[in-house]
């Protein structure tokens, strides 16, 4: 190989280069930019997760699988995860190899941007064919192979996308096609302009006989400058339009894996770690099938992807519109693979809206009803005598209630915690206390009378300010039980009490998982009579807590266990979500009608849950019965 | 009370002429829902917070519908938006979503 | 041939006449005023999907083909003949009647006999017959060109010791909720109220109107009796009442008052019926049925009938179905005496 | 407002009231608060209408005020008026005519208690007996004295002198009539005019060329309810229905107020002073308060007497705008000077410098 265009310059890189060097100055003030949006304590934590061989091999093991061969759209769908790993592992070797024939052949133009770009139009093959040549020129043209077929599936999905397992695909929006354009212009160009050039250049089992082809009725010299014009010009177009357009995600995918291998959170809607997400979306719509909403057509609009889309348009009154009306529940960012946490920027969205709302707690901390309220002391407060400080009360009274009910000592007996919702739903209550009896579980009751709001539903309004000080009072009644387990019905709660509470040393287990350590340490015995039925993992616990197996291995004891026509982290929300603000009853209908739809596919004849909600909502609507997983484990235990 | 010792008491009566339309009409427009109460006072019952502080749904619509704010107001800022009142109200009213756009149109 | 006399050419005597003709007897037909048709007749829409009143009549109207009927006619005296009755009218005809149909109706409450609501003497009040006029002929200087506030008082003569009328009159809570609807279509930019004391939309289909009421027109509904009105120099009426829900009174500024007259037994009806024993209740005034579950349509006195709204209040569809009961009533009965 | 509608009502309100022979019974405060009013009364009807109206000292209070403050039962307050009524008889008169609205409401409810209650009728009369030695009666008709001017107010209109007219504009005065709660309220029937648009006072102001204005609070109390003003403590909420009674008619421009009740005219004067202290408002023409009269005072000033024989000096809110308006003279000089031409002294003016 030897350099074939004296002074390695010809004018067909400028378009190349214009973008290029647009693109590079971009990417380096909004880095700049997002710094400064981060917290400085975020950014410390960053910049020492870039020296922690720890995170940086796992830093490095994420782009290359998450960025480069897409092993999560691989596991979802072979077809869609082979277009995306394709595209972007082929290009990406493209570049790397394109560097490697630099380095070892023309060594004196290393630097030039341009010159791996557009290797072949610089070079001349002299002499033979070496090994070591034939097999750069088999690699290049097996990449460039590799890139055209994810280019060609990704042109078939645009017709089709139901073939790459998508009901659903994006519309994509004027940079979008722009730059799409120019994506599947680029790598055609390319073949055309190698082939043209694979007389002077040399090529392998791609380029060779298409310039033997073109040879037979084209003079293929005539169109070599051409090509590469238009090659180099797709280039410069396509990264012109880049910040514009969804691609933007390659150059932010791999920058975000590092903020969130380095520990980093959604803080502010728009800036900062939220900016990074944003950026890192790739437009693919697999949240658009995943969103429960879209059982109904008018709710489309209302998809992550668009969420996201309008928040790098800035424009308010559709992020507003989104964040208030999704249910939060979370499959679309369970499937997401690039993992943006779009509810989480949803939160931090209402808590812009709603952080001005001003409540009044005060009566948490009041020992004695305030006078115009009903005559409801706080639960306990007669148990308080002596106790000075108003705060306390109502722990005191769990503490006392701990310590002279039964036989055990506070720290052997669990505390039951069933929640706001849990009280809508008394079979959940009665028969978990049944359950706890049967195993002869000492228990205390926090809320028997009522308690006080986990928080969780005024986290999930952005009022997490607010939550805080509800969050402070029941620690302080969990904490003063001496208990040191809290069984909990309602899986709301559990999220909340996990992720926002102090708690060290407190076990915290909801009902489902409870109830399976009893079977596993024999304390109560099941006979599988309960028939067949379904399970439905509730959103908050599910996707929420993680909790999926525990239910699952306690219902195959009572009876047949049908499928769900999406389970897992898949299964499809209730409806009831205390997540969305402003979606209607009747659209809420729709949804459970929609997710029993796909409950009873396979014709169970009952519905399990573990959440009071979903039970609630799930028995309005269903045509069989409906019940707590605690139910029908009370229903079935064989008598000792 | 000045020098006669006793002074005009203020009118206790509800003045509907005087009601805020404009912002009646805005909450009206991000939650529509606030037509539907029928004052059963489910919500009410039912309330987490209404245990400990006055709060009550139902008294803060009408509270606004006869132009008393702020104790629409009164009402709700005791709430903790744990939903109980939506999954009780037989007319099927987004209680949170009006509980929040009430505080933020009017507080 | 047997005869029946049917008096009273409202939508309960026209349905009852076109059975018992239809049945083979010879029905005579006397309606007091020079069209049949009733109150219904000068109704313009019917709760709750809005049908127009005329449709529905016109209906009726052509169903009774055949029998024979007195507009403009009274019954001048009525009396017990052995066990037929001897019915003169007032324009000269005797018929001697197997069977005698009260189907009598109501009359409005006099509105203005609830003095302190001011009609007759504020310049806006009106009853709900008034609208349902004004629906028909845009015609009554009373509803003031574009009101911006209008009230509806339910139970106006109804539910009312005072007012002499104990019982409630069924079908004006509808009947209001409907106008409110229906003058919120006419005045989309005005702010209707209605009054009411317990909303009975007891009825298919009524709830849903109370329901587009609040969600369609949002009118708003507020649960306290009116107390009193007054004029203010603009002529506006000044409406107190209670809020019972927040207790506390309540005050408001109208420009269209709308009373939901209720029922009352018809005077000129009960006149009649009193010549042949038959009286009206003490209680309400409407007439007393054989029993009050199983003998709606049959009297105290043999060969005598009701249909409709004069043993009660009654919704439309109620006064028909009384009809057609009272048909089928009158034919048992002569049937029988036929075999005896 | 439609008045044939109005005439409709008053036309199912008529009452009867007797042509003469009257045994005539003063009002406890009136004697006090509008000294001349009852003089003037008298001298219209027995000396400019010639009619036979009875006096006695013997009659006493009826017992109203204490009656409706609680302190005392009504078996006390109804012998009372057993012995009221008795003298009456005594006198040989069947023609009760009371001064006072209290009285005259108080008398209507005693007398439709006897109706229903025979027995406690008997109980009353043995009562009466045994205290006081006196025969059971019950007089033939009972009136209220405004009822006798609303009766014979075509014939003081044939006498007058001076109509309720402006002079200077020719337009009639407009007027606001307030009557006593316990006039027609209580029993419609035995009012003229009946309890939602009384005549009583709008068939005097009709017939001597006045025009009647009516206002949306016209039904409300003055705000002396008994129990209201002599409790001090309430005493804020008998200001609050006054004020609320002018903030109501202030937009008619009424020139005048009268009254049929003893406090009614009293409040409505007064308040006006304390309201414009503690409100710095007024409600008249001028900063100046609406004039407030007695029917007396006002079928006295149509006749031609001397406004401060008619004792309008003891007013608050000046009457002299009113005066002015109708072409009545008077004598400043003459306003403050009693019977002998001594000082009797001026009210106060309110500080916030209007009246």
């Amino acid at each position: 190989m030897r350099e074939r265009i004296a002074g390695g310059y010809d004018d067909f890189v400028i378009p190349f280069m214009v973008g290029m060097a647009f693109i590079f100055i971009y990417l380096f003030i909004a880095l700049i930019r997002l710094f400064t949006h981060i917290p400085p304590k975020d950014r410390i934590k960053f910049f020492k997760s870039l020296v922690n061989p720890k995170i940086l091999y796992k830093d490095c093991r994420d782009i290359l699988l998450d960025c480069l061969l897409h092993v999560k759209i691989f596991k979802r769908n072979l077809l869609l995860g082979y277009m995306h790993a394709s595209i972007a592992f082929g290009w990406f070797m493209l570049i790397v190899v394109g560097h490697i024939e630099m380095w070892l052949y023309v060594p004196q133009r290393n630097g030039l941007l341009y010159y791996p770009v557009f290797f072949r139009y610089f070079v001349k093959q002299e002499g033979d064919l070496t090994i070591k040549g034939a097999f750069f020129f088999f690699l290049m043209d097996f990449f460039l192979l590799m890139v055209l077929s994810g280019v060609g599936l990704a042109m078939y999905k645009r017709f089709r996308s139901t073939a790459l397992g998508m009901r659903r695909t994006t519309k994509p929006c004027f940079a979008d096609r722009v730059a799409l354009a120019c994506l599947w212009s680029i790598f055609p160009l390319r073949l055309l302009a190698e082939s043209f050039t694979a007389g002077i250049a040399g090529g392998s089992f791609l380029t060779k006989p298409m310039y033997w082809l073109f040879n037979n009725f084209l003079s293929n010299d005539a169109h070599i400058l051409p090509t590469w014009w238009a090659y180099s010009t797709a280039l410069g177009l396509f990264f012109l339009a880049l910040p514009f357009s969804r691609y933007m995600h390659i150059p932010t995918e791999a920058f975000l894996i590092l903020l969130r291998n380095a520990g980093l959170k959604v803080t502010k809607p728009r800036k900062g770690f939220a900016e990074a997400e944003i950026y890192s979306c790739s437009s693919c719509g697999i949240c658009i099938d995943a969103c429960p909403m879209n059982i109904q057509k008018k709710n489309l609009p209302f998809s992550s992807v668009y969420f996201i889309r309008f928040l790098r348009r800035h424009n308010t009154r559709k992020i507003n519109q989104i964040s208030d009306k999704c249910l939060m529940c979370g499959k679309c960012v369970a499937l997401c693979p690039v993992g943006i946490e779009s509810c989480g920027i949803k939160r931090a969205q209402r808590a812009t809206l709603y952080n001005d709302i001003k409540h009044d707690y005060t009566y948490l901390h009041q020992a004695h009803h305030t006078p115009d309220s009903p005559a409801h002391p706080l639960p306990g407060t007669q148990a308080a005598t002596g106790t000075s400080a108003a705060t306390g009360t109502l722990s005191a009274s769990v503490q006392a209630d701990a310590k002279l009910s039964g036989r055990g000592t506070a720290s052997e007996k669990v505390l039951y915690f069933a929640g706001c919702m849990t009280h809508l739903t008394p079979s959940v209550i009665k028969n978990l206390t049944g359950i706890f009896e049967s195993s002869g579980t000492e228990y205390v009751f926090a809320d028997k009378d009522g308690g006080v709001c986990c928080g969780r539903p005024l986290i999930l309004a952005g009022r997490e300010d607010a939550a805080k000080e509800v969050i402070a009072r029941n620690t302080e009644l969990i904490r003063n039980s001496g208990c040191k387990k809290v069984v909990l019905s309602c899986p709301i709660c559990l999220k909340v009490l996990k992720e926002e509470y102090n708690l060290k040393g407190i076990e915290l287990v909801h009902h489902t998982q409870f109830i399976n350590t009893l079977l596993e340490q024999g304390k109560i015995k099941v006979s599988p009579t309960a028939g067949s039925m379904v399970y439905h993992n509730p959103c908050e616990l599910g996707r929420g807590c993680g909790i999926y197996k525990e239910p699952l291995n306690v219902l195959q004891q009572l009876g047949e266990l049908k499928k769900a026509a999406k389970e897992g982290k898949e299964s499809i929300c209730c409806g009831g979500s205390l997540g969305s603000l402003t979606l209607n009853y009747e659209d809420r209908g729709k949804i459970t009608q929609g997710s029993l739809a796909a409950l009873t596919i396979n014709d169970p004849q009952k519905i399990i849950t573990a959440c009071p909600l979903c039970l609630k909502t799930f028995a309005d609507k269903a045509d069989r019965p409906v019940m707590d997983i605690a139910q029908i484990v009370n229903e079935n235990i064989c008598q000792k | 009370m000045g020098k006669f010792g006793f002074a005009l008491s203020p009118s206790s009566r509800i003045n509907l002429d005087e009601v805020d339309k404009v912002k009646f009409a805005k909450l009206v427009e991000i939650e529509p829902d606030v037509l539907k109460c029928m004052a059963c006072g489910s919500c009410t019952a039912s309330c987490t917070a209404g245990k400990f502080v006055k709060t009550s749904m139902r008294s803060a619509i009408l509270a606004l519908q006869n132009g008393k704010n702020e104790d629409a107001i009164n009402f709700l800022k005791g709430c903790l938006l744990c939903g109980k009142c939506t999954m009780v109200c037989p007319r099927a009213i987004n209680t949170r979503h009006l509980i929040i756009s009430i505080l933020k149109v009017y507080q | 041939m047997k005869n029946i006399v049917v008096i009273g050419g409202g939508p309960s005597g026209l349905e009852a006449s076109a059975n018992l003709h239809k049945m083979g007897y010879n029905v005579i037909l006397v309606e007091k005023s020079p069209a049949l048709g009733g109150h219904l007749a000068k109704w313009d829409r019917l709760f709750p999907q809005g049908i127009p009143a005329k449709d529905v009549l016109e209906g009726m109207i052509s169903n009774i083909n055949g029998v024979k009927y007195f507009l403009n006619a009274n019954v001048q005296s009525i009396n017990a003949l052995g066990k037929s009755y001897n019915v003169i009218l007032d324009n000269g005809i005797t018929v001697l009647a197997d069977a005698v149909l009260f189907a009598t109706g109501f009359d409005l409450f006099k509105a203005e006999k609830k003095e302190e609501y001011g009609y007759g003497i504020y310049e806006r009040v009106i009853t709900n017959a008034d609208l349902e006029n004004w629906f028909r002929t845009k015609e009554d200087s009373r509803v003031a060109n574009n009101p911006k506030r209008i009230g509806f008082v339910h139970c106006v003569g109804s539910r009312d010791e005072k007012a002499g009328n104990r019982y409630c009159s069924k079908v004006c809570c509808a009947t209001a909720v409907k106008q409110a609807c229906e003058i919120k279509q006419e005045f989309p930019d005005a702010e209707v109220f209605c009054f009411y004391m317990d909303l009975r939309m007891f009825g298919r289909g009524y709830e849903d109107l109370y329901l587009s009421a609040q969600k369609e027109y949002g009118v708003r509904f507020i649960r306290g009796r009116v107390s009193e009105v007054a004029e203010n120099i603009n002529k506006e009426l000044v409406v107190k009442a209670e809020d019972t829900l927040s207790g506390k009174p309540i005050k408001v500024t109208l420009d269209l008052l709308v009373l939901m007259a209720g029922m009352q037994n018809c005077s000129a009806g009960a006149k009649v019926a009193g010549q042949i024993g038959v009286a009206g209740m003490e209680t309400d005034g409407f007439f007393e049925t054989k029993d009050t579950i199983y003998s709606l349509q049959q009297s105290n006195k043999p060969g005598v009938f009701f249909a409709g709204a004069c043993t009660g209040p009654k919704t439309l569809p109620d006064s028909l179905h009384e009809a057609r009961a009272a048909a089928l009533a009158i034919h048992n009965y002569l049937q029988e005496g036929e075999k005896r | 407002m439609i008045y044939q509608g109005k005439q409709k009502i008053w036309s199912d309100y008529q009452k009867e009231i007797p042509d003469d022979h009257y045994f005539y019974v003063r009002s406890c405060i009136r004697q006090n608060l509008f000294p001349a009013s009852e003089k003037t009364f008298l001298d219209i009807t027995r000396n400019k209408l010639g009619k036979d109206f009875f006096e006695t000292e013997h009659h006493t209070t009826c017992g109203g005020i204490a009656y409706h403050c609680d302190a005392i039962p009504q078996e006390t307050s109804m012998t009372i008026i057993a012995r009221q009524f008795a003298l009456m008889h005594k006198y040989g008169y069947e023609n009760y005519v009371c001064s006072c609205i209290t009285s005259f409401g108080l008398y209507t409810e005693t007398l439709e208690t006897w109706h229903e209650f025979p027995e406690l009728e008997a109980k009353i009369a043995d009562n009466l007996w045994k205290t006081c030695k006196l025969e059971f009666a019950k007089p033939k008709y009972l009136a209220h004295a405004s009822d006798i001017i609303y009766k014979f107010r075509n014939l003081i209109a044939a006498q007058a002198k001076y109509k309720l007219i402006n002079k200077k504009t020719g337009q009639p005065l407009k007027v606001v009539e307030h009557i006593g709660c316990h006039y027609g309220k209580m029993f419609p029937s035995k009012s003229v005019g009946g309890a939602e648009y009384p005549y009583v006072l709008a068939g005097m102001i009709e017939a001597w060329g006045g025009e009647v204005i009516d206002y949306p609070e016209r039904r409300h109390c003055c705000g002396y309810g008994f129990r209201q003003y002599h409790v001090r403590s309430n005493r804020g909420y008998s200001l609050s229905n006054t004020h609320k009674k002018f903030e109501s008619m202030e937009p008619y421009k009424p020139d005048m107020i009268i009254t049929n009740c003893p406090g009614c005219p009293y409040f409505l004067d007064r308040w006006q002073y304390v309201i414009s202290e503690l409100e710095g408002k007024t409600y008249g023409e001028n900063g100046h308060g609406i004039p407030v009269f007695t029917y007396e005072e006002v079928a006295g000033l149509v006749m031609g007497y001397n406004p401060w024989d008619l004792g309008l000096q003891m007013h608050q809110v000046g009457p002299e705008p009113v005066l002015d308006k109708m072409g009545i003279p008077y004598n400043p000089e003459d306003k403050y000077k009693g019977p002998y031409g001594k000082d009797i002294g001026r009210p106060e003016l309110p500080s916030c410098g209007c009246l």
